[in-house]
């Protein structure tokens, strides 16, 4: 009698098993197009009167510490908001702006001018002078950051002419001095506390925002200052920013459902959930943005001679199935672009496409001479989401074609010291302009394809193309001359099949609709990173009234 | 009126594969003060006639077909669950076969025996303890040994400490189940004399269980002889040990080797127990019987009365002609 | 008895500096080189030595290992975390009350609802509660830890909007994280009871303890229970393991900041002072439950208080491994 | 009469009969095949095993081949369990990883048992100061939770299925090795263990010939209940991302990637648990039916 009771019971646990699952889950049936902006007028976000609120933002990558440059990477949101920055993209005219400086420009062939403003005050009451506005770049040198690679700056050579402006030297002229991400520092204060103290933690800065409270891989408090020398502190809205910290991205987006948070970024799978239920009455709201960087695969040219055969690369364009790998690596957040800026930049450039044919790749395969199963190669790739999901969407085809490959996944602090100087052992691998660039423009994707040494698979060892980017990258050609020069560096790639774009990566943004608009969203964001500094201002909230 | 009387008493063991008849139609009587033998092969049903009593018997598997066990007037089969708590240790008390086993390891055997006087005795918890100490000193421990635990005693001394706990509330009828099959002999005379001084002391009756018949024949007024669940013969001591009539008896009194004999073998009766969930029809022991007969086989045998304070359950025996 | 507890408690460094050893050991040998990773790119030869002397990397195995002994031992100082510059011990000493409260709470429910239940259970053998309480023992027993967390989550978080579903600050936010973390363990501890209560049921002397008249409940409460609780206490003893060892998960999933979430994250930056500290105080409390699982029998079975009374001067022997 | 007397001679012939051929394992696996739970649990164990090494015959679709446009199909006739977020086939996953999944909890289990069985029997037969000393070594690795060693250990020795099985395997061997040693130590009293030694047989041949055999029934009960502890492990590991590393078909990584999914494609999450629940329950049921039937005096 015990005995059948046994077996009987086996199956009611099968069955409760299968009951708390399905419970658990919601019913969906593919996303689809994303609507998030028809967002109903009833709830009517944004400034009433003259109060202040507190905004609660959600993440899922680690606060980290505000040394900008050192991985893993800092939380640059908070940076921007606790820091003035030397040069930022201005969200609404998605220009080059500055915070501090009144004047920049390029001297001559070799030396870029920039003037201070008179009148920046650090939160110790200290006034910035040209001292520390060298002193934000020598840092970086100082402490091995990676922000100063691509300026071609010889710190040695640059001197201070007056106690407001520094002149540069630069051994070629680049625009990645006025683009790069490089926050003013106070000297004295940070030579008097070192690079290690915890003092970096409640740093003294010029920004907007000073931290009120720091607790490590948990939340920090960011409160406006009442003595920020550039904007008087009724003209902001946001008093105080509350960031939290999310181990897990499910947790994140349950928060956001139940109203405890205002502001974060949303993985696709929540996303393509939201966008197939209805979801016209609830309190928060998801916006899809363009991040301003495309997805390309490089070919490891440097040390790696097979990729100067061009039958290689062909067999790799055709014999890998690039919408199919965009849509397994990026879900719902794949847009097809086979160029290298965002669809909406106008210097999109759609250079064609190679339909994905595994015959052809077979033949180009033979002409370049490898017998199926005799190539073999290795990636060392992030062992995040998409990095994860890439590789094993593209493992399957290029192992279909004949290659073979093993993908090691390592984190990320790991995974960047290899490709930037160790190892070498990259014959492929994926890549992302990993800070986007507000202005869309290609340069701003391509701009590891000219750095050496910089991210080791991605510099592109062909002359004429280097000569493009120059040209490109030369401050004194016209705007006409770049979008020419953008569409004839976009097809040069195409044809030469030197890296194969095949996304571009939008990210998508859950706010709660009580509190800010779709428009106010999308304006300060790009690539997950938040302009803090500008969503506090009252102002730029009037603009969406 | 008797102390004790079981009329018609059966007891089957109900589980999906079988239906054990343990205990068959039992009757048995025992007298105030008085100590009654019940002797049989193992799997007689004799602790389960014992356990039937106090109501023991494991509840889900164990039914009481049929019968009544009228103690002092009452049946206890009918008795509500209370009532017979009050009887268990109080009226009717029982010692276990295996002492080692028989006691809480992990209270002392002091705590164990005030026990059963405080629930029963209705007195305060010290003035149980006193006389707990004090029966201790009656079985033979000393005092200072009642905060001791179990496994500090031998076997002898914790059957001591059973049957201390087992007269604690002087109770008027004892039930010992084999209380010396696990003791080697000397320990066994020692304890068997010892309950024999306090019965007599206390005028407790007793029902002893064992297949010793040394034991019977020493301690015992009555004797009733079982066999596959049923009493196959009932009497004095003197009429069973003088004049046994029974051929199961006869072969068990056949089964003792005698001293003055010096025999090669002993005679053990031939065959096994009937299978208790399969019992043959007719008499039970007839296909072991040397006298038995196609009769046997096929009718019910009765328990009548051969000569005054002597039954039998043989058809043969009763028409003479063994 | 007391010479006894005296006596493990002195056993207990050797073993923590076992653990100690091992755990360094482990991370010494892991490959990847921590210096490039916090300095990120740009390092230079002579920046790359200073940070190996700071972090005393360049003293070799035992070096380093002496080095990090003496800070514990002395200072309490378990380093600092490679990217957050932080001391591990401020953090310890903030996140640690965290786990302890959870874990503590955990073992509590499991004690409190196993014991009861498996109880039940025995005594109602075959009935209907029997085979609920048996089939939601299994399908808790064999549910990975995280599904079971995720789904309550849903559940009763967003679908039911119940319980909170984040931080620990209000009462109600303890139930979820708490009742996902015990559960398994409370359906093995209920497992092991009934199995144990079915066998001392049987005994002979709870039969004694029915013919002295004793009421059920009273034989239940005083006679069986106690025999039976030797076992279950060994069953808790490593409950309280796995449950610590949950906190990883379970933690994560409901964004309470305590030891789990902080080891996750070294974890995944390979942040091995932090992991290396996490381990060695999960290790010294799963020590002392053991110690307090050990104290537990002694008070509970005479027999064992017996044999530690007398081990003191015999060749050291723990003895209740035999009896379970 | 006569009747009886052949009656019983038949009953006792083949009484001895019986006893002379059976060995005593022939009489436990009597005593086994009668649990019905025992058999129905190793029924399950069976079942598992042969789907999973037989899985070509089972499933046409294979484990890797994956396409986008057949992502999460509910399951239907075509696919049995539905399709995973790569469009590849759950019920192929499943099967071909089972492979991975048994394979990893059997070598793990067989690892920490031959670990256990060679420190037990050292400390249990040697006692004296090297029994303190394994003992002590023991208590060291039971003091870390196994899935804290689990995740040192893989974080050092990278991903991968040997790695992942290696990690794993250290948590077992405390348990194995204490019951181990407590067996050796109480049939070292015995008799015929210095019987054996008084006729000049070395430590070791003692220890084979004399010692192991008898302690052969805890070992299987004590390994077939820890295949579930250890699949169990596998999957926290998973979880963590430490474990086996996609895209290699695996119950624990389905489960973690499942995890992800868990609100909009439930059998993602319900098929792997569910080929985990149902690999514990059977190794634990015929675990307990093992005891049962080598140990007899414990009452069911």
């Amino acid at each position: 009698m015990k005995k059948m009771r046994s077996i009987l019971c086996l199956l009611m646990a099968v069955l409760m098993l299968f009951a708390l699952t399905a419970c658990g889950g919601g019913k969906t049936d593919g996303g689809k197009t994303p609507s998030g902006e028809d967002a109903s007028a009833k709830f009517n976000p944004g400034p009433k009167g003259d109060e202040k609120i507190t905004l609660r933002i959600g993440t899922t990558g680690y606060l980290g510490r505000f040394l900008s440059g050192l991985a893993p990477e800092e939380s640059h949101s908070a940076c921007n908001a606790v820091f003035d920055s030397i040069f930022r993209v201005d969200p609404w005219t998605k220009q080059i702006k500055s915070d501090v400086l009144d004047d920049w420009y390029w001297e001559d062939e070799h030396h870029f001018i920039m003037k201070l403003h008179d009148g920046v005050y650090f939160s110790n009451g200290q006034k910035a002078t040209s001292e520390d506005l060298l002193f934000s770049y020598e840092n970086h040198q100082e402490r091995g950051s990676n922000y100063l690679s691509g300026m071609y700056l010889d710190l040695d050579k640059c001197e201070i002419v007056d106690d407001m402006t520094v002149r540069f030297y630069c051994e070629q002229q680049n625009t990645r001095i006025s683009t790069a991400y490089i926050h003013l520092y106070c000297k004295s204060w940070s030579r008097e506390v070192g690079w290690d103290s915890p003092e970096w933690y409640y740093p003294v800065a010029s920004g907007a925002y000073y931290v009120k409270e720091y607790v490590a891989d948990d939340y920090m408090v960011l409160h406006v200052r009442d003595d920020y020398w550039k904007h008087s502190i009724d003209e902001y809205y946001v008093e105080e920013y509350y960031y939290k910290y999310y181990p897990e991205a499910a947790t994140l987006f349950m928060e956001l459902e139940l109203g405890n948070l205002d502001l974060c970024v949303i993985q696709s799978t929540d996303y393509s959930r939201y966008m197939s239920e209805d979801n016209s009455d609830k309190n928060y709201n998801v916006v899809l943005d363009a991040t301003g960087s495309t997805m390309y695969m490089n070919f490891g040219f440097k040390d790696h001679d097979i990729w100067y055969n061009k039958d290689l690369r062909l067999a790799f364009a055709y014999g890998i199935n690039w919408e199919e790998v965009g849509m397994l690596t990026l879900g719902d957040f794949y847009v097809a672009n086979n160029g290298f800026a965002p669809k909406e930049s106008p210097s999109y450039y759609d250079a064609g496409t190679r339909e994905y044919d595994p015959e052809k790749a077979a033949e180009y395969l033979k002409k370049a001479g490898y017998e199926p199963g005799e190539l073999s190669l290795k990636a060392c790739m992030m062992d995040n989401a998409s990095y994860k999901n890439f590789g094993q969407a593209v493992k399957y085809y290029i192992e279909k074609m004949g290659v073979n490959i093993d993908i090691q996944y390592a984190d990320v602090s790991a995974s960047i010291a290899n490709w930037v100087q160790g190892g070498y052992n990259n014959d492929i691998n994926l890549l992302f302009a990993a800070g986007g660039d507000a202005r869309q423009c290609v340069t701003g994707s391509l701009n590891q394809a000219n750095l050496w040494p910089g991210v080791t698979f991605a510099y592109v060892d062909d002359d004429h193309f280097q000569e493009l980017y120059a040209k490109l990258c030369d401050p004194n050609t016209t705007q006409e001359d770049i979008y020419k020069y953008e569409k004839e560096i976009q097809q040069y790639i195409f044809d030469e099949c030197l890296i194969i774009p095949f996304a571009e990566m939008n990210s998508a943004f859950g706010y709660d609709q009580r509190v800010i608009g779709p428009e106010m969203v999308k304006a300060i964001t790009f690539s997950n990173r938040y302009q803090l500094t500008e969503l506090g201002l009252r102002s730029n909230w009037e603009r969406y009234q | 009126m008797s102390l004790l009387e079981i009329k018609n008493l059966s007891i089957h063991f109900v589980t999906r594969y079988s239906d054990v008849h343990a205990v068959n139609g039992v009757d048995l009587t025992i007298e105030e003060g008085k100590t009654l033998g019940l002797v049989g092969e193992t799997g007689a049903g004799k602790t389960t006639t014992a356990l039937g009593i106090l109501r023991l018997i494991q509840k889900p598997q164990g039914r009481y077909e049929s019968g009544e066990i009228i103690f002092k007037g009452k049946d206890l089969l009918k008795a509500t669950d209370d009532e017979m708590r009050s009887v268990r240790g109080n009226e009717i008390s029982m010692i276990f076969q295996d002492p080692m086993t028989a006691l809480n390891p992990i209270l002392t055997v002091g705590d164990q025996i005030a026990e059963v006087i405080h629930l029963h005795g209705k007195c305060s918890q010290a003035e149980a303890n006193e006389r707990a100490v004090k029966m201790l000193e009656m079985v033979g421990i000393r005092a200072e040994r009642a905060g001791e635990y179990p496994h500090q005693f031998s076997g002898g001394m914790k059957q001591r400490v059973v049957i201390a706990m087992a007269l604690a509330c002087n109770p008027s009828l004892l039930i010992a189940d084999e209380p010396t099959t696990a003791l080697d002999v000397t320990i066994q005379a020692q304890v068997l004399e010892m309950m024999a001084d306090l019965k007599k002391g206390r005028g407790t009756a007793m029902l002893l269980i064992t297949h010793d018949l040394g034991i019977v024949a020493e301690n015992c007024d009555d004797v009733a002889i079982m066999y596959a669940g049923e009493v196959i013969e009932y009497g004095t001591l003197e009429r069973i040990f003088h004049n046994p009539k029974h051929p199961y008896t006869l072969g068990l009194f056949g089964s003792i080797p005698s001293l003055d004999k010096d025999e090669e073998r002993l005679h053990p009766i031939e065959g096994l127990m009937p299978d208790p969930a399969a019992l043959p029809a007719g008499c039970k022991f007839h296909d072991r019987c040397a006298y038995a007969t196609d009769e046997c086989a096929s009718c019910e045998q009765e328990l009548a009365e051969m000569e005054s304070g002597h039954k039998v359950r043989c058809a043969r025996v009763m028409k003479g002609e063994i | 008895m007391a010479k006894y507890i005296i006596k493990r408690i002195l056993w207990m460094i050797p073993v923590m500096l076992g653990v100690l050893i091992i755990v360094f050991t482990i991370s010494y040998l892991t490959p990847g080189d921590p210096v490039i990773t916090i300095l990120g790119s740009g390092y230079t030869p002579e920046k790359y030595a200073a940070k190996a002397a700071e972090l005393n990397l360049d003293k070799g195995y035992f070096g380093q290992l002496g080095s990090y002994i003496w800070g514990i031992v002395t200072r309490f100082d378990f380093g600092k975390s490679f990217y957050s510059n932080l001391s591990i011990t401020g953090e310890f000493a903030r996140r640690f009350p965290i786990t302890a409260a959870l874990g503590i709470f955990g073992c509590i429910i499991m004690v409190v609802l196993g014991l009861p239940l498996g109880i039940l259970s025995a005594v109602k053998q075959y009935s209907v509660l029997d085979y609920t309480l048996t089939v939601i023992a299994l399908v808790l027993a064999a549910m990975p830890g995280f599904v079971l967390a995720i789904l309550g989550l849903v559940l009763f978080g967003v679908r039911l909007r119940w319980l909170p579903i984040t931080g620990l600050d209000t009462p109600k936010s303890w139930i979820l994280p708490l009742a996902t973390n015990a559960m398994p363990c409370v359906a093995m501890i209920m497992r092991q009871t009934r199995t144990n209560m079915l066998e001392v049921i049987r005994q002979d002397y709870i039969r004694t303890a029915r013919s002295k008249g004793l009421s059920e409940r009273t034989i239940l409460w005083k006679h069986a229970l106690k025999n039976c609780l030797i076992p279950i206490i060994t069953v808790t003893g490593g409950m309280v393991a796995m449950v610590m060892a949950g906190s990883i998960i379970t933690e994560n999933i409901f964004n309470i900041k305590g030891m789990g979430t902080y080891m996750y994250a070294a974890i995944m930056q390979r942040d091995y002072p932090i992991v290396n500290g996490c381990v060695l105080l999960i290790a010294f409390i799963v020590c002392c439950v053991n110690l307090i699982v050990d104290i537990c029998y002694a008070l509970i079975d005479p027999r064992i208080r017996a044999r530690y009374a007398s081990s003191g001067k015999k060749h050291k022997k723990k003895a209740h491994k035999e009896v379970t | 009469m006569t009747r009886k007397k052949q009656r019983d001679e038949k009953l006792a012939a083949n009484l001895t009969e019986l006893t002379r051929k059976q060995g005593q394992w022939r009489e436990v696996l009597m005593r086994l095949v009668r649990n019905k739970v025992g058999m129905f649990g190793a029924i399950l164990c069976i079942a598992l095993v042969i789907l999973c090494i037989g899985a070509p015959l089972f499933t046409k679709w294979d484990p890797y081949e994956q396409a986008v446009i057949n992502k999460f199909i509910y399951p239907g006739r075509e696919h049995i369990f539905g399709t995973d977020d790569f469009g590849r086939d759950l019920w192929a996953r499943l099967i071909y990883g089972g492979r991975y999944s048994l394979l990893i909890a059997f070598g793990a289990t067989c690892f920490s048992t031959c670990m256990g069985v060679l420190l037990g029997s050292i400390a249990g037969y040697f006692g004296g100061r090297t029994d303190l000393l394994i003992t002590r070594f023991l208590d060291i690795l039971q003091a870390i939770p196994s899935l804290l060693l689990a995740i040192a250990i893989s974080s050092a020795l990278g991903s991968g299925p040997f790695n992942t099985m290696l990690a794993i395997s250290m948590g077992g061997i405390a348990g194995g090795a204490r019951m181990m040693r407590s067996v050796v130590m109480s049939i070292r009293g015995n008799e015929y263990i210095e019987a054996a030694k008084a006729t000049g047989s070395s430590n070791a041949r003692t220890i084979a010939t004399h010692v192991l055999p008898n302690t052969i029934a805890p070992l299987i009960i004590n390994a077939s209940l820890s295949i579930g502890g250890n699949i169990m492990s596998i999957s926290g590991l998973s979880f963590i991302g430490l474990g086996v590393q996609a895209p290699t078909p695996e119950w624990g990584s389905i489960l973690a990637v499942g995890k992800t999914y868990i609100r909009d494609f439930w059998p993602l999450v319900v098929f792997p648990s569910m080929f985990i629940a149902i690999t514990i329950f059977g190794f634990n049921l015929f675990g307990d039916a093992l005891r049962d039937a080598l140990d007899p005096k414990l009452k069911d």
